[in-house]
This record gives C-alpha cells, structure tokens and sequence, in this order.
C-alpha cells in the first residue's frame, strides 16, 4: 500500500533568526517564519503577479513572441515552493517558469530581456519565455516538452549523490505532466536509487482545455506516489506558507534520507494556457471561485491579521513590485537584440574551445 | 470553386470521411472540449461525440499505440499530435510497431492510420517547438509521408489517408493554416506518390513541399520579372517520392535548387539532390542546391529566427549561383 | 489508497460441463474445472515444455537464428492465463510467446516453422521467435520493444469499446517492463476509459540479468495498480489453476464492468534470458528451489491425488507432447523457405490492393 | 602495436578513461551484473563498483535523462543503449533537450555525455532489432555523430568523446564487434569530423562508415584483382561530415559509390550523394550511387534477410554500373 505521508510530517526548517516577532501569532503558519521572510514572500509574490500582468501587455502588444505561459494564480505554489530551497539546491521545472525564476532571486531585467528576446536574457535571447535558465541561482531552466524535464531531474539527483553533496533537486511540473511515461520512469528510478529529488506537481485543475479528471485515472495527483512507495501529499496551492512548509519537508527528507516525495500543490491558473488559448473550457463561475481564494489577497490578509504587516505597507509592496515589473520592461525594451552574426554561436562547446 | 483556408480544408475533409464512414475516429490532445490547439477539429466533439472525437492525455507513446491497436481491429483512426515536436515520444511505436507490423506478421495485418500534425519554425517558439523532422519518417518502409501544401490538395490527400489502408504521417505546417485557396465542391482523392508541377518554367527547378511550396511560388513570381523561369515541383508525398516528375522537370530546366524547412545536413534535400543527380546526371548542368534551416537549434529572438528560416533573398541567391555555371 | 483486490475475487469461469467428475476433489483448484479442461492444460503445459526444448536444441543447430526466448518454468502462468481466454477474447504479447500461441491453439508446426523461418511459419517467416502472429486465434502478435506492445493493447480495448463488443484483451509481458514509460501511459488510459484489457505481469523474477529489486521501487508490481486505481493482484504463475482462476476474473470485470486489472504471475525462467544468454547472475540454488516447484510436476501431482489423472496417462500425455514438438520440428525442417523474390511484398497493403 | 578485438578496443578505453577522470561513469541495461548484454563493459563493475558502472532499469527515456542531468553538473557519463533500435524511446531527450541545451539556454551549459550503442542488421533479429538510424541524429545540430570502423578508431574516438564537451552519439555494430585490428598502446585520440582514407586508389571512391568499412575494403579488393583501384573513404563521423576528405578523393576517382546499412531513401547516403555532386560537380563522370538495405522491414528468414543486406556482389555491380558511363 502507498506510504503517503500526512501534510504534517515533521518539519526540519531553516534556522529562524527572528522568530520572536510573530511567536505569537495564532496563525500557525505564520508563527512558524521569521517576519521578514513573510514580508520577502509576499513581495515576490506581488512581484510576480505584477511582471507577469506586464507581460501579458507586452505580449498583446507584439514585443513578446511565441508562447507565454504565466503564472497567475499560482503564486503562492511557487513562491512557497522555491522559499523551502538553500542556495545550493537546483531548481528545474517547464514551460510555465518566469514566476519561479524571480522567485529564485533571477533579475526581473534578465527574465523580461528574455521574453523580449534580447541579449541580456537570462539565456541570451536564445530561448524565450519557455526556456529561461540562470546558473547563478541554480535555476537549470525551464522545458517545453511536457514531462522532459522529470528525467533530468533525476539525473541532477544521481550526480549530487554521485558527488557526496547535500543539495536537493526540486523538480516543478504541471499535473497534466504526471500521464506521461517520463513521470514513470524518473519517480521510479529517483525512489530505487535514492535521488534526493522533491517531485512538486503544480495542480492548477487543468492541461490545457483538460481538467484532471479527463486525462488521470487517480485525480488526486499525490496518490500516484503510491507505485514508487514514495511518500506523496496534497497541499493547499494557494496557501504560500503550507506549500512552503510541505517541500521543506520533503526536501529534508530528500537530503537525509535520500527519499524522494511527490508534493501536490492544489492551485488554479486565473488566466488561458498561454497567451494564445482564449477558449472557453471552464465556467466564468470556477473561475470566480478560485480568485475569492487569491493566494496574494489571502496572505496579506493573514499577515495583517498576525499585525506583521499594515495596509499601508501592502501597498507599497504592490507598489515596489510594480515598479520593478515595470522596470524590467523598460530596461528590455532598450536592451540590444542579438547580433544575427551570432547565430552559429553556442551550439556545440568542444568547438568553442577549440 | 470555393475559396477556403487549409485549416477550413482539413475540418470540412475530417467532417466528410467521418460521416461517410464510422469507424473513422480521432485522438488527440485538445482536439475535443478545446476544438484543436490549432483549431482544425473545431465542431467535430458536438457533431460526432466524444466516442468519436476522444480527447487524450498528455501521453503521445499511448495515443500513437492506441491508434494502431485500434486500426489492427478495423477502425481507421485519425490522431493529431498537437505538433511535430511531440512526436519523437511517439516514434518508437510509429517505426517499430505501425511502420513494420504489416511485414513482420507476413501480412496478416492492416494498419489504416493517420497521424495528422504541424510542422514548421516562425513564430519565435524556439528550439524545441520549431522542427521538421518529416525526413525521418520517410526514411521508413512501411509509413507513408504526405505534405500538401494547398487546401485543395490539403483535403483531397487526407481522403487519400483516411481511406488507405497505411499508415500515414500527415503533415501540416502552422503556417499553412491560414492559407487560402479553392478546393472543388465534388470529392477528389490525390494518390499518393504524385508530385505537382506547381508552376511550369524552363530555366531551373525549384523542388519543394509542405509550407516551402508558396516561397518556391514567390520566389518564382519575382524570378520571372528578372526573365528568369522557374519551374516548382511541389513534392506532395515524401514517401512514396515521385523521382519521376522531379527528374522530368530537371531534364528540362537542368538546374535545380530544393527549399526546405529542416536542416540540410543529412535532410530532405539531401534525397533530393541525390535523386536527381542520380537519375538526371547527364542533363544537370550545375550542382542541386539546397536552401533549409540554419543548422543551429532554432533561436527565440526574432532577428536570430529570422537569420535561420530560408526566406525569398536566400533562395534567390542560390538560383543566380546555379544559373551562372554554363551549360 | 490504492484498492487492490484479494486472490479471492468472486469467479465466473466458463459454463463447466463436466463437473461432475471430480466436484469431490479436496483441491479446491482442480475442484473448480472440468476434467477434460485439466488434462488439456496439463497437455498444453506439456507440449511448450517440449517444443520449447527441442526449439533450444534446433537453436543450438543453428536451424534456428535471431533471439529465442523461451517459456521453460513459465507454463503454469502460460496456460493459466490463456486458458483463461474465451476465443472471441484477443491476446497480445511479448517476444517470449513460443508457449501463449500454443496455448491458444496455433499449429505448433507454424510455429516451430516460424523459427525456422519458413513461409509456412505464423508470420511467413518474416517474423521469427519475436513476432508470431495467428489472427485466427486472435492473438495479435509477440513484439521486441520492452512495453511497446502495452499501448496497442489499449488500443485493441478502445477498438473492442467502440465497437461496442464483448471481447476481453489480455496483454502479457515481464515485470522488466512495468519500469517504462509505456506501462505507465497504457495502463492510465485503460483505465481512464473504462477499456475491457487485463494485463498480466509474468513475474519470472528477472530482466535479461537484472532481478525486480534492481529495476523496481516496488517489487511487488501488483501494486503499481494503486496509480490507476485499478485492481492489482498477485498469484502463484506455478499454479496454473490460481492463475486462471484470476485471469478469469479480471478478464470478468474488464468485460462486464469494463474495469481493466494488473494480474502478476509470480514465476521463474530455468533457462537464459534468451539462448544466447550464459551469464551467471542468479544461484544454482535458486534455480534448484523453482525447479523444485517444477508447475508441470505439481499439477500433474494434483490431478493423479484428485484421481483424475494416473501415472500412465500422465506419461502418455507427456509423450504425444513430445510427438507433436518433434513432428512441428520435422515439419519445419522440410518446409520451404520464402521466396526471395518476395521479398517486397507486405510492406504496404494499400499497394497489394492497387 | 597489439592486436585486439573491437570490443576490446572499448573496453579499454572504457577502463582508461573511466582510471583517468572519475568524473566518468557508466549507466545502461544490463551492463555491470550481466557484464553488457554484447560484453563490452565486462569486468568494469569488478574494477569501479556500482556507483561508476549503474545498472539502469528497462527505462531508455531515465537513462537518457540522467545523463544529460548528471552532465550538466558536471560528470561525464557515457550511457549505453542495448542497441540503437531502443534508442527510439529516448530520441526525444537526446534531440530536444541533450542536443538542444546549450543553445537554447544561451550557451550556459555544457552537456559533455556519451551515448554508445550498436546498430546494424544480420543474425536475423528481423524488423525491430535490425536497424541503423544514425542519419536521423546526423540531421540534428548540437549532436555529434561518430562510427568508427576499426578497434583502433574505437578506442581513440570513444576517448575524445568522453573527453569532449557535446553530446555525442557513438555507433558501434554488432557485427564489428569480433573484429580485430592493431591498436597503438600509446594513448591516441581521433578529432571528429575526419573521414580516413582506407584504402587509396584512382578509379572510384568507396564511401562507407561503420561495418561497411570492412565490405568497402573487401569489395576493393575484389576489385583490385580486375584491375579497379578503388579508394575508400571510412567516414568516422558523420557530424560533423568531413566533405573535404570526401571531395578531394572524388576529384582524384570522378566516381563514386556509397555503402550503407540503413535504407537508401532519405538515408545516410543521400547526404553524401548530394555532398559530392555539390562540391564535386564538375569533376565527376558519374552518378553517385548509393547501396544499402533493401527498402523493407527487415525479414527474419535467412533468405530474405540475405536478399536485403548489402553484399559485396551488388556493390560490384554498382561500382561496374559507374565505371561504364565514360569521361
Ligand atoms: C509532450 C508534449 N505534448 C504536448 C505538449 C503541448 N502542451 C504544452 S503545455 C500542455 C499542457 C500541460 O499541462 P500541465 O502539465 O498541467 O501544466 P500547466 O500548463 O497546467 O502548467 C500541453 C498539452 C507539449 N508541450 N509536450
Ligand atoms: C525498450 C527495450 N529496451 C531493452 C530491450 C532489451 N531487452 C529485451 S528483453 C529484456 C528484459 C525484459 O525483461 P522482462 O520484461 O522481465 O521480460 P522477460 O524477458 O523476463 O520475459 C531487455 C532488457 C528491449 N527489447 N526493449
Ligand atoms: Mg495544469
Ligand atoms: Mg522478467
């Protein structure tokens, strides 16, 4: 039978150097995290809502091409997610990535120049919004095959325990990923060899035009951890600080005891697949719903109600974040397009060396 | 005739062979609730059903297996991968199962399937989003590969697929979907095998297929104003390949030049080239060139793409180098 | 929670005819089938065992070529499952499948001729060992890519679903391929559709030299059916009665309430992966320990304590089984081979028609 | 310089490399316990223990994966697929992520990983064991794609592929594996992307890779003793193709025939064919001919797999057909 774990598996968190300031909190999420780590959640999450609505603009308007895939509404799976990382862990996930690498601590500059196509992209204007990337930060990029990137995820796991470190992988992917062979193969072979890997399914209800019920024969995505006897639990996507609390867990876990997790994070995308997709295949009623239980709102809420933050404060949070978003559309707007010289360039590495 | 869009095309064509026969059926991801990523099955989830438009998982290994275990029981299913891109985690099942089942069971089997898709780059999708990998698949005995490149030809040759008892890569190109052209009113069937002559000319032979036919067609349109006449050869079917109208064409214009939207090195071309060469040696009077992708991984930025698609100036440019050499 | 059924599953086998003859037998298994169904599987236990002896033997002349994969140990999980079968039902497999044509009936002397690569052979010859086929007893095919024959059965049961049929499909292969992606995706599916297939997992303990605990998080594949919230469950494959027993209960719910199941066979190979296989990955112990559990001997054992079987019968039906794998090997080595200027011809059938 | 067997050849330099940098590891099916299904990595579990020689679960698409992820931190894996004919279940990590990359991600990684596996058809392993690919990964930038013919070129390009940063797909075939050839004791290392000249002659240019190598010498030898000096060009490496190499002997033999082991049609051959007519145009006085698989499924029957495989009597038969056409 699956060993799933409950969503209260004992928590190994960072040290917490001010504690003190919220100890007492009736809110037990909130107690558990330093003030400023609450406040520095909250501005990544406004600032990502904030950049991806600036995106969203610059794609209608043209200066963004391709497919862009946002992270609205998801904000609090991701930030919550990427805040349970150390420095040192790695970070892959798909398509749907810009909110997680500013979450990561990429430049905002450097993931909108990407988008915009520029050379100051994270990855030099040579991928685009589906394939950020930044090294510094441990973020090992973004993939638009679904599912393609669980497998490398695994391999990231088989070389930090083939070299003795204690970093983690955490490997971010949509629930729609979780049919496909690749799921398969790199939770099995992730369990059987003890890759401290940490599975985090963003479950944001659909894959494009298909709820979960309409591709998955178990529709509570953490069960399937169950064939890898592999611990598996559901949290609740919109709440930043379970979702953080979760994937502490697991990647504690993952590092001592080399026992990987699948965590599902129960989350809604507000807006179409990406930019392209206007179709209509869920009720202006659903969708309603789930903003009532808008992630940002919601734990600014319970930050007020904790009296770690005042209104005022909020909205210069917002603001902040606004102004960078937009500062990061400006700077990519004037940044330089690549030199079309250049196009041979990067794609083998023995020849550059040579 | 008619005037419509190739994506019209298609969906008027699905529609007709589904009502004329019922074990015609399609599978695909988002063909149904989300009428098609693309939009080419839009309609057919509220005419025929979900038993009869069945949207998948994410899962292209299963949806490619499913259709060919359903076509070894009679039905004739039509699968849409939502592009080319997704199916190398198909492949396996399309080469080593659909493409060899027939041969390796002594004939005792069937397979009337079509795996409809788009290829093609532009749009900024970048690299794993903007390939061609048809030449692949026609590298195979046993799997059929199509690329009409007109709406016309875009649902006569699906007829052809549909009814045939093969099975078939379909090839479609994102950025033929909105090409508009007259399709007759009465049913046609373009056997496969059949390459078109697009455009007659005598000076050079533009070869081409799929969404590289219209650029032939440019291109030939302003050679003409230079005095130059082009003749295009629209390929129609990869495999089976009509090496017969290519080298008819050659021995006529004795040059030849093939656009193509994958890489050259080791690409569609490159059959090409060899072909004619081989079967038109001693009426060649300059090399076969070859226009296709830069041989780089397909940039996002919109000035690196625009550097990697073959376009007009660079077609051109390997006409004029092929029409210098004296006869 | 995965909910996985007990052994004990309620059955409904075939209309049983002659009952009578043994409905006092202490063995609850034999007690359950009439007894001219017992000796025909003891017969067809018999027969594989034999052709496949003596199809080593030709392969170590160098009559046969290519791969031989052979179902020495395995006839109990062979026969059970196959007998199992109504013959309306499909049957599809792996590239070790000598025994399951048999057991559904093909001449064992088109099949012995296919290893010889004759044209009277299953597949004309084109095939080999891998790739028998017999569309008159509906088994659609032994395949060589490890999984890949796993989607077409589901294909198989969406055709039989669309057609609006009652047939069943059964697909066999090794536990060596529930660690792909393709067990993964077919088995969702099925599922997820409601598609009439059982799939039985022939557990013989090892992938070419590689054991279930090597390649598996969870060596009880069984329960891998927890993902798919399918019925998953585990029977002796040196009991052919337990495994027909359960086959047909699978092969009940996939018909009736279109609900597939993961039946695994728990069984041993005595011989090589394949004939050329040599190597020494398991014990001389351990294979004395199966063989010790010989599925032939035991069931032969059972029918002569239930008195439906003596010694001499036994013996009798021994060597018809040797007659008939002898005259399959005469037969094919007197049949003709293809012609070569056949050689193009099945690659397309629209051609032919042409 | 000793003798030793293509297999060996390996071998060693599997133990070499794996003794020199243990950033090194090895990871497929069935290669430490069982020794490799073809024994090329046999007694390295011995020597390095399970975490430098993993045994992999039936997961072409995990394998694939870990390697790319275990190269970008740094390791330097080498994965062997059984053979080529599982590769399929993997393509997808190799072409879209492994090949793909560096690039996409702006040149930010490196993805310094072997993929080894053999290809090739005979042994009557019918339709689904039989067959050579390698053109389809040739096709791709961001790959590299080498087959060397002889133990000694074995060993020295397997080095340079473990020690280089790319993704490189390393083709060995079965049946070279019995092969014995010198092999220089001191350490040797072969740049890719040079073809070798095998054998040297003036009237027509043998173009092989892999085991057509040893046919191509035995067809020149054939030859030879009617008076044919052929030369053969052993390609190496497919990409990066050494066109030079392949120009240069053609302008010096006017003709030329390729050997292959994959079917004709969009195959390897085509590339080479279309390469020489290219870059030799002017000097050649025939076709180029192409000689490979017989385009079936591969059969099982002795027969009929005989009447498919390239054999030194029909490429006679084509290098007579290009010696008759005159200057
Ligand atoms: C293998 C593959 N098949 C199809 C697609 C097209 N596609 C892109 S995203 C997507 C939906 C993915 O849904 P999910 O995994 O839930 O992630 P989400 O987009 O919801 O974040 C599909 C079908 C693809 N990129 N890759
Ligand atoms: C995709 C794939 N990978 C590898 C192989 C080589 N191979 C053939 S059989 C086999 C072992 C399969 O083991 P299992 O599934 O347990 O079946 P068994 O042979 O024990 O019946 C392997 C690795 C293959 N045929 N297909
Ligand atoms: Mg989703
Ligand atoms: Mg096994």
């Amino acid at each position: 039978m699956s060993k799933e774990r409950s969503g209260r598996a004992s928590i190994q968190s960072r040290p917490a150097t001010d504690v003190v300031e919220n100890e007492r909190s009736d809110d037990p999420g909130v107690a558990r995290y330093p003030r400023d780590q609450l406040i520095a959640m909250l501005a990544q999450m406004q600032l990502i809502r904030h950049f991806e609505e600036r995106a969203a603009e610059q794609y209608t308007k043209a200066r963004i091409g391709g497919y862009i895939h946002l992270n609205v509404g998801e904000e609090a799976t991701v930030v919550g997610s990427v805040a349970a990382l150390r420095p040192t862990d790695y970070l892959i996930g798909s398509y749907r990535t810009h909110g997680h690498a500013l979450a990561r601590g990429t430049d905002p500059r450097a993931v909108m120049a990407e988008l915009f196509g520029r050379e100051a992209g994270t990855s030099k204007g040579r991928g685009g919004s589906m394939h950020l990337f930044d090294k510094k930060h441990r973020f090992l990029g973004g993939y638009g095959i679904v599912g393609g990137h669980l497998p490398i995820a695994a391999g990231l796991g088989l070389a930090i325990d083939y070299l003795g470190g204690d970093e983690a992988v955490m490997c971010v992917f949509g629930e729609g990923a979780t049919n496909i062979g690749a799921f398969h193969e790199s939770l099995n072979v992730a369990k059987l060899w003890g890759l401290p890997v940490v599975w985090v399914c963003a479950n944001n209800q659909y894959a494009m035009g298909h709820s979960v019920a309409m591709d998955s024969a178990v529709t509570e995505i953490h069960r399937k951890a169950c064939a890898y006897d592999m611990p598996g639990e559901r949290v609740d996507g919109m709440d930043v600080l379970a979702v953080r609390q979760a994937c502490e867990a697991a990647l504690e876990r993952a590092r001592r005891e080399r026992l990987p997790s699948l965590v599902e994070c129960v989350t809604y995308r507000y807006r179409g697949h990406s930019m392209a997709d206007q179709r209509k295949y869920r009720t202006e009623d659903e969708v309603r719903a789930w903003r009532e239980r808008d992630p940002i709102n919601w734990f600014e809420r319970r930050l007020i109600a904790a009296k770690l933050l005042d209104e005022n404060e909020a909205k210069r949070i917002e603001r902040e974040a606004d102004e960078k978003a937009a500062a990061a559309v400006d700077f990519a707007e004037h940044a330089p397009d690549p030199d079309p010289a250049d196009l041979g360039k990067y794609v083998y590495a023995s020849d550059e060396e040579m | 005739m008619p005037v419509m869009t190739y994506r019209e095309a298609l969906n008027t064509c699905l529609r007709e062979e589904m009502r004329r026969d019922d074990k015609v059926f399609l599978l695909g991801e988002d063909i149904g609730k989300f009428d098609g990523a693309y939009a080419v099955t839009q309609g057919l989830l509220r005419e025929f059903g979900p038993k009869r438009v069945r949207d998948t998982p994410i899962a292209e290994e299963a949806i490619a297996g499913c259709a060919i275990g359903a076509a070894m029981l009679g039905l004739r299913p039509v699968v849409e991968f939502m592009t080319i891109n997704f199916i190398l985690l198909a492949i396996d099942q399309i080469v080593n199962n659909a493409a060899k089942m027939r041969y390796m069971f002594g004939g005792e089997v069937k397979l009337p399937m079509v795996i409809r898709t788009p290829a093609g780059s532009g749009g900024q999708l970048s690299a794993q989003h903007s390939q061609s990998m048809e030449g692949w698949f026609a590298n195979v005995p046993g799997m059929k590969v199509v690329a009409p490149s007109t709406p016309a030809d875009a649902r006569a040759m699906l007829k052809t697929a549909i009814r045939g008892d093969d099975p078939v890569l379909f090839l479609e190109n994102l950025h033929l979907y909105n090409a508009r052209g007259e399709v007759p009113t009465e049913e046609q069937l373009v056997p496969f095998g059949q390459a078109r002559v697009a455009r007659e000319g005598r000076d050079v032979t533009l070869v081409a297929h799929s969404r590289m036919t219209p650029l032939a067609l440019q291109v030939a349109e302003k050679l003409a104003s230079d005095g130059v006449q082009a003749e295009v050869v629209d390929l129609r079917s990869l495999r089976p390949l009509d090496r017969e109208t290519l080298v008819r064409s050659v021995e006529k214009t004795t040059r030849a030049v093939v656009l193509e939207e994958d890489w050259p090195t080791f690409g569609v071309g490159a059959e090409i080239a060899a072909t004619i060469q081989e079967h038109a040696f001693d009426w060649l009077d300059a090399p076969v060139l070859r226009v296709g992708l830069a041989e780089v991984p397909m940039p996002y930025s919109k000035v690196l793409e625009q550097a990697a698609i073959p376009d007009a100036d660079r077609v051109i440019k390997a006409v004029r180098r092929t029409l210098e050499r004296r006869r």
